[in-house]
């Protein structure tokens, strides 16, 4: 089976299975009912728990190549954007900041939870011996701090999206920005509490040698 | 029973046909809906958008997607429509509201025109042809192409997987809540993909 | 072998349509049947709809019209009766096992009886002691080899104490041994079971064996009748059967 | 039957080692064996290690210590070229399957050997018609009965031409007809064929069979010879191997 590292190189078939899998995750969280809130109508969606969990699980480059790939075939027309649409108009739309910042954001939690996952390898390789799985908590928090990097990053380019494309004024855009933050905020800790139980079912995910 | 989405069809929604559009060359077809498109984001005048919009229906009606197809493309925008007008009319008159409206549904409805009248391996050699730049940086654009095709099938065994679990989750009477689910379909999910990695590897398809 | 048989699984005049991209199909037509045997197997081709009408007792499918009755519960109206009542084991062990690792699965099953957590962990431990999988544990689920993962499977249903026990192609990724420990374990039970199954080894241990074929039960009577019948219709075509 | 065997599979004092959450675990041990005959059937218990030993040809596992050769390529060294001579079937079809619909998945396994794409889509179709399953072409591979996608799979393993065919538990989720045709498109199949399965009457068609027990290959032979001892072992405990 293959090893993986963090760092970009040649994407083997392990790679690519995954990048088109996670695509497609993201398309069917996106395809769950969106409830439209604020000005502008941007609307609360599942698609920043599904950047978060393939930032968790695949760590920072695959994550990355795998929203990429989700953006791009949803701009060339495929309608797997917040409430079945599709096609180059959501570049004129308001919540273009966010759908361009969603690739980025993965590579960012990515990069910071699978460092994470590491970590606590060695850690708990050269610390516990029993066959049961020790604290879990400890790696659920970093996970959960990754996955608020990476809500940051993608909140400031959706202010500056709807700056931009919605006309909006800095002060009014952040107000309906705001109204994302709780949600965000419970889907980062609900893609944790998930990526660490995939990473116990999964353990070479993260690439670490137990 | 109640009426259910076929599953594939949320994205594999090529209507076979032999009108223009449909056997127009791909290159084309894209060069004038793309070209459309931005003309339109440019433009932003409401007749303009306006004007696109009606020809797109006429386009439907003429490829043979009827006008039931072209309206059921835009009603998922409904919502967005009324919220973004709403704003647009209290804040910056009527005009700006009918510009920004319009031309979404415009652009829209403009590349739904292009995804129902080419198949979608076809579409995929577009994209792979597109990309052809990316080669120059070492890059290998039929893993792209490749990519894709296993996102678009991917959707399916997402949709199926899920099903599974809940039955599975209701059989043995655990109140099959999402919540409960989202964990082991995750797992499941990068079981998959494994398969599939390992499925790609086995066909020297690496 | 079980000697008495605790319910009856009964169904009569149940048809199912489902959509299918060439027009509605029927799954199930017209299907009427009655099992009180300890044991039932079901036979038949793939597609044939066996699963399917495994499926009705659960309440997983509900029919467009008929009567279905699981220990004189209708599935349809009270389906968490009916499913208290009916341990359902899938024939793909991998989208029944809901928990990363074999323990925590089966303790998932015991949470309704068994309030205590330290209890729950030993009357877990205990199952997969009996179906030799104590080394297995803490493992991942996806570690384990498909028989494996068919066992774990299996002790999470019979944790949770079903009266009636249906089983959908159990032994499909068994080893000889482990499919006759399985017999031999389903011996033992006291539940009535019906057990769908391609492995006709399997189905003459039954006391009753239905056919099933283009949604319909055929044929059904003694193993000793039934089977070499069925052989004879795979090899042969199922020409005759309308003249029966 | 396949008359004659264009290579052969090879692998001399393998080792492969896994980690698990109890400690290192050896999934295979020290094993060498030489597959020349037309069909090879490997037989074991659950988990004994019947799956990894398939895999290892196909460079999917990578052996801690040993050689291994197929058609004297080495899989470690040449994954492209070792997986170009090998086909690999996985016991579930679904998984194989990469592409929307049956056509493209063999369009797929074609582009190696046919740039050109209009013959390529015709040379799908001629496989899908010796399947008899050309109305089939353009159905999304979730409406295929599990019969028809065991075949598609095939077919799409067979169209990149390979040397060697390795199978893992092909027959398992086939009803008898499809089995007995599966057997029967073997059979008339050129290639060398590695086969792992629990179905003893499928094991009986081969010419060799390797018995797999505890990360080792315990007893290789005739069918005649093996399957008998196989099934005393399954009853009576593999206590006695060691003395052979
Ligand atoms: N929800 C559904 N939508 C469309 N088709 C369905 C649905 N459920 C069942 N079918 C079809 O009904 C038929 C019977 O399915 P079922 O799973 O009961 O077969 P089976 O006898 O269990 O087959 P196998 O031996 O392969 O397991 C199949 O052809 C299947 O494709
Ligand atoms: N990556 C892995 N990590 C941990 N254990 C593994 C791994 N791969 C295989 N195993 C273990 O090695 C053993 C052999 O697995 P394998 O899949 O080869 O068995 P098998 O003979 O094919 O069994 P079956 O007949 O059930 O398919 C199993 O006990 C399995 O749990
Ligand atoms: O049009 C799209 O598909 C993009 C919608 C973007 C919605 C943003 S993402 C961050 C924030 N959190 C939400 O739940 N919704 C917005
Ligand atoms: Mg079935
Ligand atoms: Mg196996």
């Amino acid at each position: 089976m293959s090893e993986t590292t963090g760092s970009p190189r040649k994407i083997n078939s392990f790679d690519l299975a995954n990048i088109a899998v996670f695509a497609a995750l993201t398309s069917v969280l996106a395809l769950a009912p969106a409830i439209p809130v604020g000005a502008l109508g941007v609307p609360i969606t599942l698609q920043t728990l599904a950047v978060f969990l393939t930032g968790m699980i695949l760590g920072g480059w695959r994550a990355f190549l795998a929203i990429a790939l989700y953006v791009v075939v949803g701009l060339l027309g495929v309608p797997i954007f917040a409430g079945f649409v599709g096609g180059p108009g959501v570049l004129a739309g308001p919540s273009v900041g966010y759908l361009l910042s969603f690739p980025l954001a993965a590579a960012l939690v990515g990069f910071l939870a699978h460092r994470s996952v590491r970590e606590e390898r060695v850690r708990r390789r050269s610390g516990s011996t029993s066959a049961t799985p020790d604290k879990r908590r400890g790696l659920g928090i970093k996970l959960f701090l990754a996955g608020v990097a990476g809500l940051i990053l993608s909140h400031v380019l959706g202010v500056i999206g709807m700056m931009l494309v919605g006309g909006l004024s800095l002060n009014a855009a952040v107000i309906a920005d705001l109204a994302f933050i709780p949600g965000d905020l419970i889907k980062a800790a609900a893609a944790a509490l998930i990526a660490v139980a995939v990473h116990r079912a999964f353990p070479r995910m993260a690439g670490a040698v137990l | 029973m109640r009426r259910k989405v076929r599953r594939d069809d949320l994205l594999g929604t090529y209507v076979p046909g032999r009108s223009l559009l449909h056997r127009c060359p791909l290159a084309l077809k894209a060069v004038l809906i793309l070209g459309l498109c931005i003309t339109v984001m440019l433009i932003r005048d409401w007749q303009f958008s306006l004007a696109v919009l009606a020809l797109t229906g006429l386009a439907s009606v003429v490829s043979g997607l009827g006008l039931h197809r072209w309206a059921a493309s835009l009603r998922p925008l409904l919502f967005l429509v009324i919220l973004l007008g709403g704003y647009h009319l209290i804040f910056n008159g009527p005009a700006r509201a009918a510009s920004i409206v319009l031309s979404l549904l415009a652009v829209v409805s403009l590349s739904r025109l292009l995804i129902s009248t080419t198949p979608l391996p076809r579409l995929i050699d577009g994209l792979v042809w597109l990309c052809t730049p990316l080669s120059w940086f070492g890059v290998n654009t039929e893993r792209i192409g490749l990519a894709v095709s296993l996102m678009i099938r991917s959707v399916p065994w997402l949709f199926g997987c899920l099903g599974e679990l809940r039955d599975a989750a209701t059989a043995r009477t655990i109140r099959a809540n999402p919540v409960r689910l989202v964990t082991p379909a995750t797992i499941a999910t990068v079981n998959y993909a494994h398969q599939t990695g390992e499925a790609l590897a086995a066909r020297g398809l690496d | 072998m079980p000697e008495a048989s605790p319910g009856s699984l009964y169904c009569a005049n149940v048809t199912l349509t489902v959509d299918s991209p060439t027009g509605p199909f029927t799954v199930l037509d017209r299907v009427s049947c009655e099992f009180r045997e300890p044991r039932t197997a079901v036979i038949g081709l793939n597609g044939s709809g066996k699963s399917t009408l495994l499926r009705l007792f659960n309440a997983l499918v509900v029919p467009q019209s008929g009567v279905v009755r699981v220990n004189s519960i209708d599935p349809v109206a009270f389906p968490r009766e009916a499913r208290a009542a009916v341990g359902f084991v899938f024939t793909d062990p991998a989208s029944q096992i809901l928990m990363p690792t074999p323990i925590e699965d089966i303790e998932l099953s015991l949470r309704r009886h068994v309030p205590d957590r330290q209890e729950r962990t030993e009357r877990a431990r205990e199952w997969l002691v009996r179906m030799g999988l104590e080394h297995r544990a803490h493992h991942s689920v996806f570690d384990l080899s498909g028989g494996e993962r068919q066992l774990v499977a299996l002790s999470a249903v019979l944790a949770a104490e079903p009266q009636v026990l249906i089983l959908d192609e159990p032994t499909t990724l068994l080893d000889l041994r482990n499919q006759l420990k399985l017999i031999d374990l389903l011996d033992n039970l006291g539940q009535q079971q019906l057990i769908s199954t391609h492995d006709l080894d399997l189905a003459s241990t039954a006391q009753h064996v239905a056919v099933v074929h283009e949604s319909r039960i055929i044929a059904q009577g003694p193993p000793a009748e039934m089977i070499p019948q069925y052989k004879n219709w795979c090899a042969n075509g199922f020409a005759d059967w309308q003249s029966l």
